[in-house]
């Protein structure tokens, strides 16, 4: 078993959310949910992090952000939407600027549903990820020359929906 | 002897040949040649008189004597004609008072006293000798890719560079005179060549600003002059003596000469760039880098802690031991925060000189064994070290085109191998396993027996700061910035040679200091401390140090610079460009990001802490001066 | 320039709740200047009205903000009711008004805790959210939700609360008064955190006007201005007085909100007392909105414009929302300048920024 | 100290330092956590942090960065076994020095701005604490006579009774070292700070995980000197100065959950303001006495 | 206490009239509730509301699409939030705008969002 | 100076029981009108339509010929308003949430004479159809 399922970090970011889930994310830290007990750590750093916490969907502006806190997390890493509009865009998908879920920019490996997601249904997604964790560890240790061959500097540059 | 007096000689002849050859080759190959000779000369002398514990020559005769005096006359009348010429008239009076009385005194009460040893050489005047030698040399050769640049740099001007190098080693010659004097009155003498050499150094581009701060220079070295000469005058007059060495033996005898002690002192704090003189030094920095490295770091101020420890064996817990004392902690501290709100690389170099000065002048002030042996070694690895330092700057200015040091960003990338000799050159200044804390260490340890808890005080807060400040440039010189070309292939050859000697001399030292200590220190010491002898740093502790700075230099050699992980881009709060130089800004605007330094202008500002140095310095010197003519009276 | 650092603030900060950007220009630690973006989460839901039928665009409007969600939905309902001219029973105006008080007092000690994060107090920050746990908890009883409620709607309120449950709803708040009493005495006594927080960010009543803030901002600035005064809800019956400041720092904003927060509690008392039997809703059917108004609404961070045009149709023509934050930003920005890079995260939280209602 | 006995001090620490520093972290959290009423972590999640780490995928942002943290960690290493080998107490805190500006310089390599101005920060803390630090040195010598810590432990008299002043200023700069609130500036163990992460924001994976260790065997170091203060050849004081210890590191928890982050103005003002008055007060009374 | 949110006085005034009366409106003291915009078929329906004492008055002019129309800022600075988001999301053009994000305010998926143009491709 | 103000309540906390609800090893007790998901009684369906129509998140596909009620769990927001407009009253607010996944679900009810129990997943392709029309 690796331990990456007993110290799983996480980075929390708000895309385009209504901070509902937002507030439930955090709540997951307080006392009465206390994340920590897993041996969860909101690091904020993405270098940090091992499950990358999205709510919200993905906009013009926050596409890139999104797309580089990912690049930035070291393998073996795991994402889980939080919230329907990080799952689909929900209310607000047929909003102009709502590019839709978080899966358009990203794979993502676990979907939290709820408007806004309960703390309880949050704690049940992040162990969910941990097992996407293990899951991805031990694919890593079959393979470990293979990583992400994307060189990750270049992906944020490109901006061509501007013109 | 004769080697002594070719140190003192051949650069002077040397001096003379390079105002006369004036083309760029014949320049080049006399400034190596004679570097090669003066440098060979002060080790061979090292060799020679190692064994012996000091010698004295009697050397010299009338005639000489009186050639000096018409040198020194001659000296005058260009000061006051200067000081009338650019309106500084306060120069032209303080050459006016000090001549006049140095000539009556020779006339009248000198004549009357023989002096039997007129030179000498003992361990700690071969210390400097070497230090001259070698370092003052080497900034020499140095200074040949240097002034070519420089020249490119200011093609207007008219190509000074013979009278440059004239003074360089007219300089040389003056500073090896200083340091195997006996003679107070040719010490004196020699004192004032270098005063004014100074002068033509730091004014050497001729600019409203270089002259201003070259009279800043030359006044307050006058002012330093005017004790000298008192000193001589006392000496001469009550105590019917003209030679160092007798007058510290009185001292070490129990002879009262707290007077002519004090005003020698006195002379050396302001040619040490003590607080309240502190700001000569500053205003120097004007000068072509090479001068800075030769007079402000490894020669001309260090012949005024040279004195200052000379007399230490009279120093200690007397009135002139106690202002040294003040002063140099004083400045130490003062000095040492001020340097953190600097940005220009060279008043930092400048603060932690008049810091280091401040820390050496403690020392001799405190005159105990444990104490000089501290401030000999501080004056070693200062000397090797902060050249060192100022020569990185002048290359990297000419090849960055500023002295910033938050212009040296990324300088690893653009000029590796000159960064690297600056990071050796920063780490020697303040870390463990170098030289210059060792010197701490033992100064700190020398501060706690000799029962000075004010000095410890200060030490402590000024090694903090030594710390902060040194640290952040180490920081700017260790970054590594993405997309920076290598341009360290412009540099000149001789700037390299230099460069690595020093860089070479830096750690071995540190390396061999044991030995040093071991037979050059501690039989100079034993000499002159002849009653007690306890070490500053146990032997175990010291040879600890050396096995540190073994594995400091021998790790990046097994490092290697190799890493076979994926190398990412910064982190930028999710708005990095991918080039890590620029990120997604407000407005939605490419903005490049920008790392600047510390600088706490509110706490440590240059202006408050010059004021208040200046004064609590000013203070002590006129309380001390105060109480020993109120003892005459 | 000189010694000056740049560096970029946000949108990814785990200091920030949300996604905001500051390009930082700092000397030292002391902020020269603070350059402000915003946009990272605009969805453009006000453009909704041409898909959305008016009585299900309440959802839509509750969910422009999960904190402020309860005020937002009553501020559409008033809006959207004073256009079809629907006067809705007391016993909803009533109870809009316990759940808003409720939702002040859940929003202000969200608040409070994450001002303690702001400035490293983290076991603050946890008895701060553990309390706020027994508001939700509330809001869970009687909505069925914890952040969203969907109990609004146009013409009235969709649940009740019976009488025990408002027991319940005093004796809980009431209980958490004591408690409370502690964390406030932390805010308003402790060394650290006074240290922290006065004399910091000083808004003058005059620079308080001159940027037209609003809510606990310009009242901690000496400013007297709360929604609550124009009569809307039950307000004008509680008796209800703002609560003033003048400081203008900070620290004075941190009161103001705890004072507020005592202030709901009380509220809430006297509304469950007061509270009259009857309808929660009148029907809608037969009556489009039509005309335009603008609602005004006093959310825990300050008055909120709901503009609402009827077309006479189903679609509203034109819905609008003013943030309490949308106006409280210039004042951000002025306040940041000549503070310390450790005081920005203090700055942001004190206008109680809510970037997702600004945007929208 | 004599060779076999500071060969053991040595060997105990490598061994015993990081197991004992991991678990400290571990009660740390734990006690935090219930502070907060919470019901916190296990005991031994540091320890899986720490091997987690090991594990993660090797990324970094230039190639000396990693250099810099190894060098950082020897020579914390190195400065412990100096320590507890009973050397020089001044070479000790020289040594820390110089492991704390690896890190430093570490964080400035990867020219990030987050980690460049928790360098800045930490550079700060080290120039708050370090007047400090060597006055903590200067008292010991005061009363033994000698800057060993091998004779501090063995000498007649209890340290304390000469330097409650000193100690309670070394206390006052452990909340500093252990980055511990109201002093957790540069980088902070609680997630939410305006730094991100500050000196630590570039490193990840091993590197970070070595700095981890690193801290650990920090933290029991200076838990050293805090014993250093009690422990005398009365043969009951090792017992109480390990208590000590525990008591003192509790109250850091303690002061940890009780304040605000400060600023740095505050920081460097306090603490070079409590070694100028308990430490400068306490070495004159020694002078004066002794 | 009196509803005092039932008052809404919407003012109708001439474009060329705007800098005046809001400069006598907040000589009188009054405070700058908000801006927005409706796009009719005139061209866009622009108000002003301010406040005094907890009652509201509400600019209103009606301006065709072209019109470029004299910025507040410099009158009420803080509305350059409103402004600069009227002129993102429907292209409405004002004259000295003292903090202007050229459209750059929010960054959205295509231009003026609210008042779609027919160059720009498909609109809704 | 007044410090450890806090002192007080964090010395409390230190020696009392946590606050912590044991979440995944105690459940949670849900409260009476916890919106959690919804559940249609598929038999009593009428596949009239009005929930997809008034459904705010579109997470509703009703198949009047198939006799199929969709609901993508992911697209849901849990506003019962579905609830209050259905004209039969079979839809039920249930309080537990629907669990995360890895997938998005769609969890499909038919109804018919034979079979009156909800297939919890749908074939893939439904599920594309479903949840993958994307909105400009």
């Amino acid at each position: 078993m690796s331990y990456v399922t007993k110290s799983p970090w996480i980075i929390h970011y708000d895309g385009s959310s209504c901070n509902g889930c937002d507030i439930e994310v955090l709540a997951c830290l307080t006392p009465i949910y206390d994340l920590e007990r897993f041996g969860i750590i909101n690091t904020g750093n993405p270098k940090h992090a091992d499950i990358f916490l999205v709510t919200g969907s993905v906009n013009e502006q926050n596409v890139n952000v999104v797309k580089q806190i990912y690049e930035q997390m070291p393998e073996p890493k795991a994402v889980v939407a939080v919230g329907i509009c990080a799952a689909s865009g929900g209310i607000f998908k047929e909003c102009y600027n709502v590019m839709g879920g978080i899966d358009t920019v990203i794979p993502v490996d676990v979907y939290v549903p709820g408007c806004a997601a309960r703390p309880e249904a949050i704690i049940d997604g992040v162990v969910k990820g941990i097992g996407v964790l293990a899951e991805k560890r031990a694919a890593m240790d079959k393979k470990p020359a293979i990583m992400d061959k994307k060189p990750a500097a270049t992906v944020q540059t490109e901006d061509n929906e501007e013109a | 002897m004769t080697i002594v007096l070719f140190l003192i000689l051949f650069p002077l002849i040397a001096a003379l040949t390079l105002l006369v050859f004036k083309t760029d080759a014949a320049r080049d190959i006399i400034v190596k040649a004679s570097s090669i000779l003066i440098a060979a000369a002060s080790i061979y002398l090292a060799v020679q008189y190692f064994d012996s514990k000091e010698e004295y020559f009697e050397f010299g005769n009338v005639t000489l004597s009186t050639l000096m005096m018409v040198i020194e006359i001659c000296l005058a009348i260009i000061i006051f004609y200067l000081g009338i010429k650019n309106k500084k008239y306060l120069a032209s009076v303080l050459a006016a008072i000090q001549t006049p009385v140095m000539v009556w005194f020779e006339l009248n009460i000198g004549h009357s006293i023989t002096v039997v040893n007129n030179l000498y050489a003992d361990r700690f005047s071969i210390i400097m000798g070497l230090i001259i030698g070698v370092i003052g040399t080497s900034i020499c050769w140095y200074s040949i890719g240097y002034m070519k640049d420089f020249q490119h740099h200011h093609h207007e001007e008219p190509d000074r560079r013979p009278w440059f190098f004239f003074l360089m080693f007219l300089f040389i010659s003056a500073m090896f005179g200083i340091v195997f004097s006996n003679n107070l009155v040719w010490l004196y003498f020699f004192w004032e060549i270098t005063t004014l050499c100074s002068f033509f150094l730091i004014s050497y581009t001729k600019t409203q600003e270089t002259i201003n701060n070259a009279f800043r220079a030359l006044i307050m070295n006058l002012f330093g002059g005017v004790g000298f000469v008192l000193a001589i005058v006392v000496l001469g007059r009550f105590y019917g003596i003209l030679e160092l060495n007798q007058m510290i033996a009185m001292g070490t005898m129990g002879i009262n000469v707290v007077i002519p002690a004090s005003l020698l002192a006195f002379a050396g704090i302001t040619k040490a760039a003590q607080m309240p003189f502190n700001s000569w030094l500053l205003g120097a920095m004007v000068a072509p880098t090479p001068t800075s490295a030769l007079l402000h770091s490894s020669t001309m101020v260090k012949a005024g802690v040279f004195i200052i420890v000379k007399l230490s064996p009279v120093l200690g817990w007397n009135i002139a031991g106690i202002m040294v004392t003040m002063v140099g902690g004083i400045t130490f501290l003062l000095a040492s925060f001020a340097a953190i709100s600097q940005s220009n690389a060279k008043r930092v170099l400048a603060y932690s000189t008049a810091a280091n000065l401040g820390l050496i002048a403690a020392c001799a002030g405190i005159g105990t064994y444990a104490a000089v042996w501290a401030a000999i070694m501080l004056i070693i690895f200062h000397a090797v070290t902060k050249s060192l330092l100022f020569l990185c700057v002048g290359t990297a200015e000419h090849n960055i085109g500023s002295r910033d040091i938050e212009d040296m960003d990324g300088l690893f990338g653009r000029m590796p191998k000159l960064a690297t000799f600056m990071i050796v050159g920063i780490a020697g200044m303040f870390l463990a396993p170098f030289g210059m804390l060792i010197s701490k260490w033992a100064a700190m340890k020398a501060f706690i027996d000799s029962g000075n808890i004010l000095l410890v005080m200060i030490i402590a807060f000024g090694s903090a700061a030594t710390l902060f400040y040194w640290t952040k440039w180490l920081g700017k010189m260790a970054a590594i910035m993405a997309k920076r070309e290598n341009i360290q292939s412009n540099v000149h050859k001789e700037e390299w040679h230099v460069l690595t000697l020093l860089t070479l001399l830096t750690i071995i030292i540190c390396l061999i200091f044991p030995m040093i200590s071991s037979l050059l220190i501690v039989p100079y010491l034993q000499t002159v401390f002849p009653s007690v002898s306890v070490m500053a740093l146990s032997s175990g502790n010291m040879y600890i140090m050396s096995a540190m700075l073994a594995l400091v230099v021998l790790l990046p050699l097994l490092f290697n610079g190799k890493s076979n992980r994926r190398i990412v881009p910064i982190y930028m709060s999710g708005a990095n460009l991918g080039d890590d130089l620029t990120f997604r800004g407000s407005m939605q605007k490419d903005v490049a990001v920008s790392l600047k330094n510390w600088y706490m202008e509110e706490y440590f500002g240059e202006k408050k802490m010059n004021l208040i140095g200046i004064i609590a310095a000013a203070a002590v010197l006129v309380s001390t001066f105060a109480l020993l003519l109120g003892g005459l009276i | 320039m000189g010694k000056r650092t740049i560096i970029p603030f946000g949108p990814q900060h785990p200091v920030l709740p949300e996604p905001v950007h500051l390009d930082l220009v700092i000397e030292d630690e002391k902020v020269i200047e603070a350059i402000p973006s915003i946009g990272f989460i605009h969805r453009g839901l006000e453009k909704l009205v041409e898909k959305k039928e008016y009585t299900e665009l309440v959802y839509v409007i509750e969910r422009i903000c999960g904190i402020c969600s309860f005020g937002h939905g009553w501020g559409y309902c008033h809006a959207v009711e004073s256009l079809m001219n629907i006067e809705i029973p007391e016993r909803a105006n009533y109870l809009r008004t316990i759940w808003h008080e409720l939702s002040r007092m859940h929003s202000h000690m969200l608040w409070l805790g994450l001002l303690a994060d702001g400035f490293g107090f983290e076991s603050l920050f946890m008895h701060c959210w553990r309390l706020r746990e027994k508001v939700l908890d509330l809001f869970e009883k009687t909505t069925g939700g914890r952040v969203i409620f969907s109990v609004c709607k146009v013409g009235g309120v969709r649940k009740d609360i019976d009488k025990a449950d408002l027991k319940e709803i005093v004796n809980v708040t009431r209980g958490m008064e004591k408690e409370f009493r502690e964390l406030a005495d932390t805010f308003m006594k402790d060394y650290s955190v006074k240290n922290r927080l006065a004399g910091i960010g000083v808004l003058s009543k005059e620079d308080a006007l001159e940027l037209c803030t609003v809510g606990p901002m310009a009242r901690a600035s000496g400013v007297y201005l709360d929604m609550r005064l124009t009569g809307h809800g039950v307000y004008d019956k509680l008796g209800f007085e703002p609560c003033i400041e003048t400081a203008g720092d900070c620290y004075a904003r941190c009161i103001v909100r705890i004072r507020e927060i005592y202030q709901s509690i009380d509220l809430i008392s006297k509304a469950a007392e007061m509270i009259p039997d009857g309808e929660i809703a009148v029907p809608v059917k037969g009556n489009l909105p039509k005309g335009e108004f603008i609602a005004r609404l006093e959310q825990p961070r300050g008055e909120c414009f709901y503009y609402a045009k009827g077309a006479d149709s189903k679609f509203l023509e034109r819905f609008r929302v003013r943030t309490p934050t949308n106006i409280n930003l210039p004042a951000l920005v002025k306040i940041l300048q000549g503070c310390d890079l450790a005081d920005v995260p203090m700055l942001i939280l004190t206008i109680d920024p809510c970037i997702s209602c600004t945007e929208r | 100290m004599n060779l076999t006995t500071s060969i053991i001090g040595i060997t105990a620490y490598l061994i015993l330092a990081p197991v004992a520093g991991g678990l400290l972290a571990g009660i740390d959290r734990k006690i935090s956590a219930r502070m907060q009423g919470r019901f916190g972590p296990p005991i031994l999640q540091p320890f899986y942090d720490f091997f987690k780490l090991l594990e993660k995928e090797p990324i970094t942002v230039n190639k000396v960065q990693d250099f810099y943290v190894m060098c950082f960690l020897l020579f914390i290493i190195i400065t412990g076994c100096f320590f507890f080998a009973g050397g020089d107490l001044l070479l000790v805190i020289f040594t820390l020095t110089l492991a704390s500006v690896f890190l430093v310089v570490a964080a400035f390599s990867s020219n990030s701005p987050y980690a460049q101005v928790g360098a800045e920060r930490e550079l700060l803390q080290m120039m708050a604490y370090e007047p400090m630090a060597l006055l903590t040195a200067v008292g010991f010598y005061l009363v033994n006579g000698s800057f060993n810590v091998a004779d501090a432990v063995t000498s007649q008299v209890m340290a304390i009774q000469y330097l409650p002043g000193i100690f309670l200023g070394f206390v006052f700069i452990l909340t500093i070292k252990l980055r511990k609130s109201p002093f957790d500036l540069s980088m902070s163990h609680h997630a939410h700070q305006e730094l991100v992460k500050g000196l630590t924001t570039e490193f990840s994976g091993k590197t970070m995980a070595f700095i981890e260790i690193a801290h650990w065997y920090e933290n029991i170091f200076l838990l050293g000197i805090v014993y250093m203060f009690i422990a005398y050849s009365a043969v009951w004081s090792p017992v109480i100065a390990v208590i000590v210890c525990f008591a003192i590191y509790f109250l850091e928890i303690l002061i940890d959950n009780n304040y605000a982050r400060m600023k740095w103005q505050i920081a460097l003002n306090s603490s070079w303001v409590v070694a100028l008055t308990f430490g400068f007060v306490n070495l004159l009374i020694l002078y004066f006495i002794g | 206490m009196t509803e005092k949110w039932r008052i809404q006085n919407f003012i109708v005034i001439e474009p060329a009239q705007l800098i005046e009366k809001v400069q006598d409106l907040k000589a009188d003291g009054y405070r700058l509730g908000q801006i927005h915009c409706t796009k009719i078929s005139e061209g866009f329906e622009l108000t002003y509301s301010l406040d005094k004492d907890h009652i509201l008055t509400n600019l209103r002019l009606i301006i065709p699409e072209e019109k470029e129309i004299m910025s507040v800022t410099g009158i009420y600075w803080p509305a350059f939030i409103f402004e600069n988001e009227m002129q993102d999301l429907f292209g409405v053009k004002f004259k000295h705008m003292a903090l202007n994000y050229g459209g750059r305010f929010f960054k959205v998926s295509q231009q003026t969002p609210w008042n779609p143009k027919e160059t720009e491709g498909k609109a809704e | 100076m007044a410090s450890f103000k806090l002192g007080r309540m964090v010395m409390r906390s230190l020696f009392k029981k946590p606050a912590t609800l044991m979440y995944p090893v105690i459940q949670r007790e849900w409260q009476e009108r916890t919106r959690g998901h919804i559940e249609n009684e598929i038999d009593e369906c009428i596949f009239c339509g009005i929930c997809q129509k008034k459904c705010p998140a579109n997470a509703l596909t009703v198949d009047k010929i198939s006799k199929s009620w969709t609901i993508a769990r992911m697209q849901c927001i849990q506003c019962s308003c579905c609830i209050e407009v259905c004209p039969k009253k079979c839809l039920k607010n249930m309080n537990i949430y629907t669990s995360p996944s890895t997938e998005k679900v769609v969890d499909r009810y038919v109804g018919s004479p034979q079979e009156s129990k909800p297939v919890p997943k749908a074939a893939p392709e439904e599920e594309n159809e479903a949840v993958g029309e994307k909105v400009l």
